[in-house]
C-alpha cells in the first residue's frame, strides 16, 4: 500500500527518471520528500531549487542534455512555471511537471479542486502549444501514468504534466509496482558536446522569413497526431444506458460511487473518464453522447472541463453540468440525485443544454 | 461487504499509522482498501484523522459523507465526527481524551474505554492507546481479525520500529478483549 | 500593584495557530508594541508573505495585505508609493524571503524603498512541513535533506542581513535572537529603530529574527534554546550590521 | 509581592517561561491538558522566594500568555 | 497620429491611472519608455521593476491601496505574472495588464500574432478566475478600451487585460482624446490604514469550512454578470449575408479590408468582431450564425477562438477556420479567396463543419 | 612572415549581427580562444540567456541551449547536473543577470554549481533598445530614465562581482574591461583562468566585461571608450576579486 | 482614392520619419492614414521601413502584400521591396546609395535621383536625402500636396528640432522639382 | 615588414583599430560604403612607420576582422 505521491515517485524511477528539481508546496511535499532520500540510492540527483521558476528551468536544461527528469509543484507554483513551460513546448523538450492541484484563485486552500483545467489544456503559457495532460484516479495510475506520460513526452519531444490533487496524493491504496524495462529512446538531438557531429541548438526562436508560422504548423501537426494515436480514455457504459457520466481523476471516483449506487437500483448508465485530457477523447465522447443522448459532466471546479465537453457531443444530445469548485466535493449522494432528477425531468428540463 | 470508517484525534497519537494499520490488515484479508487522510493548514499540533474504507469490491469514492465507524481519541474530534456516523453505526471512544457524557448519538453502538489507562497498565506506555483502541475496534466489528492486524503490524513496522512490534501485538489483543475494561458498550437504542 | 506586563493594545485577543515554543507569536508582540509605541495602528498596513506568519490579520489590528509567497517587498513598494504617508512592513519567513523572494527583497532594498522588512529566520519550511531553507545550517537534517544539508548539493546557508546591509540603499539592518529574554528586549530595540527609521523617511529598514521552530526541528523547547546559542548564533551573529543616519 | 498570572487555558506549554524564571515559580501541570490538548503552565507562589515582577516569563513567552504585577514597594 | 502604444498609454492617464510598474520587452517598450518621461509630468510614479514578477506584485499592491495602476508586457513576461493575476483575480483586485503579444511558443519572435487568446481568456493561472479582456483593433481603441478597461476592472474589482499585438502597437493613426472626466469609484475595501473603521484584510485564502467554495461561486457570478451586462462587438452584416467573418484585434482589419474587396465585387457578406474577449459575445455569434448559416473564423493562430465560436454556434451552421499563426498574416487577398471558396462550394464542401 | 593573430578556430566565419563598436563581439572571441586553447569544443554547452548575446549559436561553433530570459544559471545547473563531464557556460547581459535572473545566478553560485557565467554589463539594455539597467550608472539618461537615473526612484547600480565574490560557493571572480588591448589582454587572463576553474571541478566561477553599446548611449566609438574609462570604471573596479585554490 | 506605399532603407536615414510626414500631410488634407513600421530583432543599425496607407474610406489592413508606390533609399531594400510594387506602380530611388541598374521591374514608373548629393548640394546637409525624395514623391504621384507636407512638417518638428523647418521645407522643394535632377523618370514600360 | 589584412567587406567601421594603432596605420575610408552600409577601415602601408605586427588592432576589433602577419626578422 503507497501514498498516490510516493508511487507517482516511484513510476518516475521505474519510468528511469533520475533527475528532480523542485521547491516545496503543499500537499505535493511527499513528492519531493520522499525522492530526496530514493534518488541518491539510484544514483540520482535531487536538488530543491530557489523557486519554482528555477525549478522549471533546470528541467529544461537536464532535459535539454537528454535525461528523463522532472519538477513537481501545485498551483501558484505551476503558475510561475508557465514561462518554462512554454518554452520547453517550443524548444521541443520532453519533461514531467506534476501538477498536485489547491484550490484557486490565488493563495488558496490545499484542499481537492481541478480547477487547473484550463491551465493544464489550453496552455497557461503564452503561444500556441500544448501540454500532454494525463489525469490519474487511483494510486496504482499514479504509478502507472507517470511511466506513461515520460513515455509520451520523449515520443512527442513535448512536456508532459500529471493533473492529480490532494485526494490522489495522500491517499494511500494497494499498488502494483511493474518495474518494466526502462527503454528511454535515443536522442540524437540532446546536447551532449559537438563530438563527432555538427553543433546543435535547442531554441524556440526562428528568424528565416516563415519559419516561425512553420514551426507552429509543426507544432500543431504533433498535437494532432496525439488526438489521434494516444487519446486514453476509460469507458464502462450498460447497454441501453439512459444517462452517460463524465468525469476525471479524483472526482471521477465519486462518480464511480454514484454509478454503483444507480445501478443497484436498476437504472441503466454509463461512464466516462478521459485519462488524457489533452488529447481529449472528443470523438469518443461525440460517439457515446450519440448513443445515450444525455451526458451529465461532473466536475470540481466551475465548469472548465465542460469547455471540452461541450466542443465533443453530438447535436442535439442533452448536457447538463454538476459543478463544485473551491474544494467542494460532489458526494455520490449528490451526483446520483442530479442523475434521478435528470432521468425523471425526462425532455423536459432541459439545463445547461447544449 | 463495504465499511468505512474515520480515525481521529490529535496529531502524535499515531493516528494515521492506526488507519493504516487497519487497511493494510484488511488488503492482508484480499479486500481492496482505501486511506485518505485529512490534512490543512493547521496539520502540526493540531487535529489528525483519516478514512478507510474497505470493501470486497472496487472502490470509488475514498471520502465518505456518512460513515459506519468512528474512532475518537480527543475531545474535539469526538465533537467534530459524531454527527457522521449512520443510524446503527459504531464509535470506539478514547475516554482517556474525552468525556463519555460528550456523546450526544443515541442511534449507534459505543464502546467507551479508557484507552490511555488501559495501555499504560498493560503495555507500560500511553502512547499504545491507539492500538487498544483499534484492538477493540476489530473485534466488535469484524472488519478484520486481530490476526490480521498482528499480520500487518510486522509488516509495517520495520527498521527502528521493529522493536514495537511484540508491544503493539499486546496492545491490540488487549483492546481485542475491550469488554473487560469497557465503562459501557452501549448498543443502539430504540 | 502596577501591571507592568500585558498584550499590547493592538494585538488582538485570540489563541494564535502557532505551535508550541514557536517564535512567531513574540515577533507579533513586539511589533505590536512598537505600533502602539508610535501611535501608528491607524495608518499602518502588513504585507505578510507565505509562511507560518500568513495570518497576521489574526494577531495585530491593522489592515493587511496577503502577498504571493515572496513577492511581499514588491507588493508593500506598490503600496508604499500610492500612500507614502502610511506605515508598511513585510513579514516574511526564511523561504519566503531567501529563497523564492531573494530577487525582489534584494530589488526592493537596493531602490532604498521606504519600507521596513520583518524577516523572521526559523532555518525551514515551517508552514510546509520543514523542508530544507536557503538558511538551514550546513549538516541540518530537513524533510528534503534527510542526510543533512550538503554543501556540495545544496550550498552554503545565506547570511541574509549581511547581503543586505551591503547595499547603499538600506539604512538600517540587524539581526536579533529572541531565545531569551535578554536577546528579546535587545529585539525589541531593534524593532523600535526600524520603524523609526521608516516614521523618518530615510530608507529601507531590516531585522532578521532568529526564531525556533520546535515542531520542525523536533526538538524540545530546552534543546531549541539551546540549539539557537550553540549552533545557529555562531553562524549567524546577532547585532546591528548597519545604521545609517535616521536610523533610531 | 509581585505576581503573575497566567492564562492556563490557551497555554501550549513551551515552557519557555518556566525556563526563564529565576524563581523557578513556574511548572509545568503534567496531570492538567488543557482544550488545546496541552500541559499548561501554572504560577505557584512562594513566600521564601517571592515573585519579583522581573517580567522575564512574560518577556519569553511566545503566546503572550502572561501578565506580572509589580509591588510598587519594591 | 499616434503611434498604438502611446495612445494606450495616454489612455491610461486619461483614466487616472498614475501608477506604472514594468519590465522592458519588446513590441511593447514603447508604453515604459512613454510612460517613463509622461507620468512624472502628471504627478505619477514610474517604476521599472527588476522583473515581470514584480511588476505584477507592486500592481497587485498599488491596486490594494486603492489607486488606479497598470503593468504591461509581452508573451513570456506576462506568463511570468500568472501567479500574481490569479492572486489578484482570488483578492478582487483591479487592475490593468496590458500584452502586445510575440509570436510563442517560448522565446518566439515579435511580429504580430494571437496565440495568447487562450492564456488571455481561459486563465493561464491557476484556480477559476477570468480575466477581463479587450482586444482593440485600431489606435483609437488602444485609447478607449484602455479608459474602459479600467471602468470595468474597478466595477467587478477585477483585473482587466488589453490583448494587443505589434502592429496595433507600432501602427500611427490619428486619434481623438477623449479627455473624459476622471471618475474614479470610491474604493472602501482599499488598505489605507484602519482609521475610523475595522481592520481590512486583502486576501484570497479563507479556511473556514465551505468558504472557498462559496467565494468561487462569488467569483463565478461575478463573470456571469459582465457576460450579460458587459459584452463588447462590433456587427457589420449586409442583408440577406452569405457568410459571416469573425476575427478580433489586428487580424480584423485584414478582415475588413476582405470585407470592403468581397462587397465591392457584389457579394453579401456580414462582419463580426468581439470587442470583449472575455466575456465573449456568444449571444450575438448564435444568432447572426443562425441568420447568416455560414461563419468563417479568421485568426492568427492555430484556433484559439474557434473554441469559442464553435462554443456559441447555431447548431447546423456551417463552419470554418482560416488560421495563420507565428507571425503570418492572412492577407485581405487571402481572406477574399477563401470566402469566395466556401460560397462557391455550397453545402457540398464542409470543411471544419461543426 | 608568421600570422600571429587569426580568428579562432571555433569561432565561425560570419557577419555578425552587432552594432559597430559593441563588446559583444570581443567576449565571443576571447571565449573561442579559451575553447580552443583547452580543446573542449567538442564537449561545450553554451547557454546563452536573452540580450544581444542570444545568438552565439550563430557565432560559436558549439551546442548551445537558449534559455529563458535570466534563467541561464538554473538551465546550466540542469546541464550540468545531468553531464559533469561537458564544460558548461551560461552568457548573460546585465539586464537578463542583474534584474530578471538576479535569483537565479545568485542561488547558481551560493550552490557552487561549477559552472562559469559569462557576464556582459553595458549598463543598458541592449536589445530591446536601451532601457535602464540594475548596472545604469547614476544620472545615466536611458530610455526609461529619461532625466538620468535618480536614486531615489531607481536605486543604486548593482555592482555583481561584488555581490558574487562575498558568496562562499564562487570560487574565482573577477571583472575586467574591454575597452583597450591591454585591457582585452587581462580579459583574456580572466577567461583562462575561469574556465581552468571549471575544468578543475573546483565550483563556480564568474567573469563581468565591462562593454559597451555605443547605439544605446548614443556615443562615437571615442566617446564610448571615453566614458569606459571615465565614469564606468570608477564605479566598476576591475580587478579579480575572487581566486581560491584552483582557480588559475 | 486608396494609395499604399513603403518607404525603406539604412536605420538613421529617417525613413520613418519620412513616412510619418507623409500620413500627417494626408490627413492634413482629411484622409483616412495609417503609418505601420516593420522592425525586429535587429532594428538596430539595419534596416528600416514603414508602409502608409492614405485613403477616402475608413481603412483595413495597414499593411499590403503588393504596394502602389516605394520610397527606396538604399541597396537591401531595394532588392527586398521592389517585386512587391503593383504593375504601374511607382520607384522613387536614391542612387546615392542604390545603383539604378539594380532595378528589375519595368512595369513601373521610376523615379531616380542622386538624392544625398542632392541634399548636399542644395540644402547642405545630405541628411535631407528623405526629404529630397518625399518631395519627388509627392509632386510625381500627386498623394499629398507640398504644400501640406510643409505644413505637416511644422506641426511635427518641434522643440529642438523645430529649427529644421526651413531647411526640410527647401529639401522638401527640391525633391517636387525632381525632373531637374533626375537621372532618369521612366515610365511604365509596355 | 609586418602587415595586417582587414575584411573590409564586412567591416562595420567602428574605428577602435583606427584608435589603437599606435602607428596610425588605419583610416576610415569615408567614401567608400561597403554592403553593410558603413564605412571600412583600410590599412595604408607607411614604410617610415611600418606596421610593427603588435596586433593590438586585431585584439581590439570586436568584429574579428583583422588578421595580423609579423615579420620574422624582427
Ligand atoms: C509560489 C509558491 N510556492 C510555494 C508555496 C508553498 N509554501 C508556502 S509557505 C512556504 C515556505 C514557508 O517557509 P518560510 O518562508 O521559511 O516560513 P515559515 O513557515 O518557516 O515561517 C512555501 C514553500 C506557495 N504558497 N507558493
Ligand atoms: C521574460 C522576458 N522579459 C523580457 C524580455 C525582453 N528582453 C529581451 S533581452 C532583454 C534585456 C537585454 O538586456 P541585457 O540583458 O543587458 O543584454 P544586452 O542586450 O544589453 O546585451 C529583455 C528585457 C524577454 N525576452 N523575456
Ligand atoms: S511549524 Fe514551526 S514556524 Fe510554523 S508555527 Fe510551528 S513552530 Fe512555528
Ligand atoms: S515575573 Fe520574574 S520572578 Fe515573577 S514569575 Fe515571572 S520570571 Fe518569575
Ligand atoms: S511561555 Fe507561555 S505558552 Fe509557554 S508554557 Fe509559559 S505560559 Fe505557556
Ligand atoms: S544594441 Fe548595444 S549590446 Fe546590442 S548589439 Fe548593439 S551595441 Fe551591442
Ligand atoms: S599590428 Fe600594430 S602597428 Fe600594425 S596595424 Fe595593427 S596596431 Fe598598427
Ligand atoms: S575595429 Fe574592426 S570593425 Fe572596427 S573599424 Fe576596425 S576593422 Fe572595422
Ligand atoms: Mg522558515
Ligand atoms: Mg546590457
Amino acid at each position: 500500500m503507497l501514498q498516490g505521491c510516493v508511487a507517482l515517485a516511484e513510476g518516475a524511477i521505474a519510468a528511469g527518471c533520475r533527475y528532480y528539481f523542485g521547491y516545496p508546496i503543499t500537499p505535493q511535499n511527499d513528492i519531493p520528500e520522499y525522492l530526496s532520500g530514493r534518488l541518491p540510492q539510484v544514483g540520482g540527483v535531487f536538488i530543491q531549487a530557489e523557486s519554482e521558476i528555477a525549478s522549471i528551468n533546470m528541467l529544461l536544461g537536464a532535459s535539454a542534455a537528454g535525461a528523463r527528469a522532472m519538477t513537481s509543484s501545485s498551483g501558484p507554483g505551476i503558475s510561475l512555471m508557465q514561462e518554462g513551460l512554454s518554452y520547453m513546448a517550443g524548444s521541443e523538450l520532453p519533461g514531467l511537471v506534476v501538477n498536485i492541484t489547491r484550490i484557486g484563485p490565488g493563495l488558496g486552500g490545499i484542499a481537492s479542486s481541478q480547477g487547473d483545467y484550463w491551465q493544464a489544456t489550453r496552455g497557461g503559457g503564452h503561444g500556441d502549444y500544448r501540454l500532454i495532460v494525463l489525469a490519474p484516479n487511483s494510486v496504482q495510475e499514479m504509478y502507472d501514468l507517470t511511466i506513461k506520460a515520460f513515455y509520451l513526452s520523449d515520443k512527442y519531444r513535448n512536456p508532459a504534466m500529471i493533473l492529480a490533487d490532494a485526494i490522489l496524493g495522500q491517499m494511500k491504496e494497494p499498488v502494483r509496482l511493474k518495474k518494466p524495462p526502462v527503454e528511454i529512446p535515443h536522442k540524437p538531438w540532446a546536447l551532449t558536446g559537438a563530438s563527432g557531429r555538427k553543433a546543435q541548438i535547442i531554441k524556440s526562436l526562428y528568424l528565416g522569413d516563415g519559419e516561425m508560422e512553420e514551426h507552429n504548423w509543426h507544432l500543431y501537426e504533433k498535437y494532432e497526431q496525439l488526438q489521434r494515436r494516444d487519446t486514453l480514455v476509460e469507458i464502462d457504459v450498460d447497454d441501453n444506458a439512459d444517462i452517460l457520466l463524465i468525469s476525471f481523476g479524483s472526482c471521477s471516483r465519486m462518480v464511480q460511487s454514484a454509478v454503483g449506487m444507480a445501478r443497484s437500483r436498476g437504472l441503466k448508465v454509463g461512464f466516462v473518464r478521459p485519462i488524457t485530457l489533452f488529447p481529449f477523447p472528443h470523438d469518443t465522447i461525440r460517439e457515446l453522447s450519440r448513443e445515450v443522448g444525455r451526458v451529465l459532466t461532473v466536475e470540481m471546479n466551475t465548469g472548465q472541463m465542460w469547455d471540452d465537453v461541450r466542443l465533443s457531443l453530438h447535436p442535439g444530445c442533452r448536457a447538463s453540468l454538476l459543478a463544485r469548485p473551491g474544494g467542494g466535493i460532489p458526494s455520490p449522494a449528490q451526483i446520483l440525485s442530479k442523475m434521478e432528477k435528470l432521468l425523471k425531468a425526462g425532455d423536459k428540463v432541459a439545463e445547461g443544454i447544449c | 461487504m463495504y465499511y468505512d470508517i474515520i480515525l481521529s484525534g490529535f496529531g502524535g497519537q499515531g493516528i494515521l499509522l492506526t488507519g493504516d494499520l487497519l487497511a493494510s490488515a484488511a488488503m492482508l484479508e484480499d479486500k481492496h482498501v482505501t486511506w485518505m487522510p485529512s490534512y490543512g493548514v493547521e496539520m502540526r499540533g493540531g487535529a489528525a484523522s483519516c478514512t478507510v474504507v474497505v470493501s470486497s469490491t472496487r472502490i470509488g469514492s475514498p471520502i465518505s459523507e456518512k460513515i459506519q465507524g468512528l474512532i475518537s481519541m480527543s475531545k474535539p474530534s469526538l465533537l467534530k465526527y459524531q454527527g457522521r456516523i449512520r443510524s446503527g453505526g459504531l464509535l470506539v471512544l478514547n475516554t482517556s481524551f474525552a468525556d463519555p457524557d460528550l456523546v450526544e448519538r443515541e442511534d449507534i453502538t459505543k464502546i467507551c474505554l479508557p484507552a490511555s489507562e488501559i495501555a499504560y497498565q498493560e503495555v507500560g506506555e500511553y502512547k499504545m492507546a491507539n492500538m487498544v483502541v483499534l484492538g477493540a475496534f476489530a473485534a466488535h466489528s469484524g472488519v478484520v481479525s486481530l490476526e490480521k492486524l498482528e499480520e500487518a503490524a510486522e509488516v509495517l513496522l520495520t527498521g527502528r520500529k521493529k522493536k514495537l512490534v511484540p508491544v503493539v501485538k499486546k496492545a491490540l489483543n488487549c483492546g481485542g478483549s475491550y469488554k473487560k475494561y469497557v465503562r459501557a458498550v452501549q448498543p443502539v437504542k430504540g | 500593584m502596577q501591571k507592568v506586563f500585558a498584550r499590547p493594545q493592538s494585538m488582538l485577543e485570540t489563541t494564535s495557530h502557532f505551535c508550541p515554543g514557536c517564535h512567531h507569536g513574540t515577533v507579533h508582540r513586539l511589533l505590536c508594541e512598537a505600533i502602539d509605541h508610535y501611535g501608528i495602528r491607524e495608518n499602518t498596513v502588513g504585507v505578510p508573505g507565505v509562511g507560518c506568519g500568513v495570518f497576521l490579520y489574526d494577531y495585530i489590528d491593522i489592515d493587511v495585505c496577503e502577498a504571493p509567497h515572496g513577492r511581499a517587498p514588491a507588493v508593500a513598494t506598490g503600496m508604499k508609493r500610492v500612500a507614502p504617508e502610511n506605515f508598511i512592513f513585510t513579514y516574511q519567513g526564511d523561504g519566503d524571503l531567501g529563497a523564492i523572494g531573494f530577487s525582489e527583497v534584494v530589488h526592493t532594498a537596493n531602490r532604498g524603498e521606504n519600507i521596513t522588512v520583518i524577516f523572521v529566520n526559523n532555518s525551514v519550511y515551517g508552514m510546509t512541513g520543514g523542508q530544507m531553507a536557503p538558511t538551514t545550517l550546513l549538516g541540518q537534517r530537513t524533510t528534503t535533506s534527510p542526510r543533512g544539508r550538503d554543501l556540495r548539493n545544496d550550498g552554503y546557508p545565506l547570511r541574509m542581513t549581511e547581503m543586505l546591509a551591503a547595499l547603499e540603499g538600506v539604512v538600517f539592518a540587524a539581526r536579533v535572537s529572541l531565545h531569551t529574554a535578554a536577546h528579546v528586549k535587545k529585539a525589541r530595540k531593534a524593532v523600535m529603530k526600524a520603524f523609526h527609521t521608516q516614521l523618518e523617511g530615510t530608507g529601507f529598514s531590516f531585522i532578521e529574527f532568529i526564531s525556533a521552530c520546535p515542531t520542525n526541528w523536533n526538538l524540545s523547547s530546552q534543546e531549541s534554546v539551546n540549539r539557537i546559542e550553540k549552533e545557529i548564533i555562531p553562524y549567524y551573529k546577532t547585532g546591528i550590521f548597519k545604521e545609517k543616519d535616521g536610523g533610531g | 509581592m509581585s505576581k503573575i498570572v497566567i492564562k492556563e487555558e490557551i497555554c501550549k506549554g513551551c515552557r519557555y517561561c518556566m525556563l526563564a524564571c529565576p524563581r523557578e515559580l513556574i511548572h509545568i501541570n503534567e496531570d492538567t491538558i488543557n482544550n488545546l490538548g496541552y500541559n499548561p503552565a501554572h504560577y505557584v507562589e512562594n513566600q521564601q522566594s517571592p515573585c519579583t515582577g522581573c517580567a522575564l516569563c512574560a518577556e519569553i513567552c511566545p503566546d503572550v500568555l502572561i501578565e506580572v504585577y509589580r509591588d510598587k514597594k519594591r
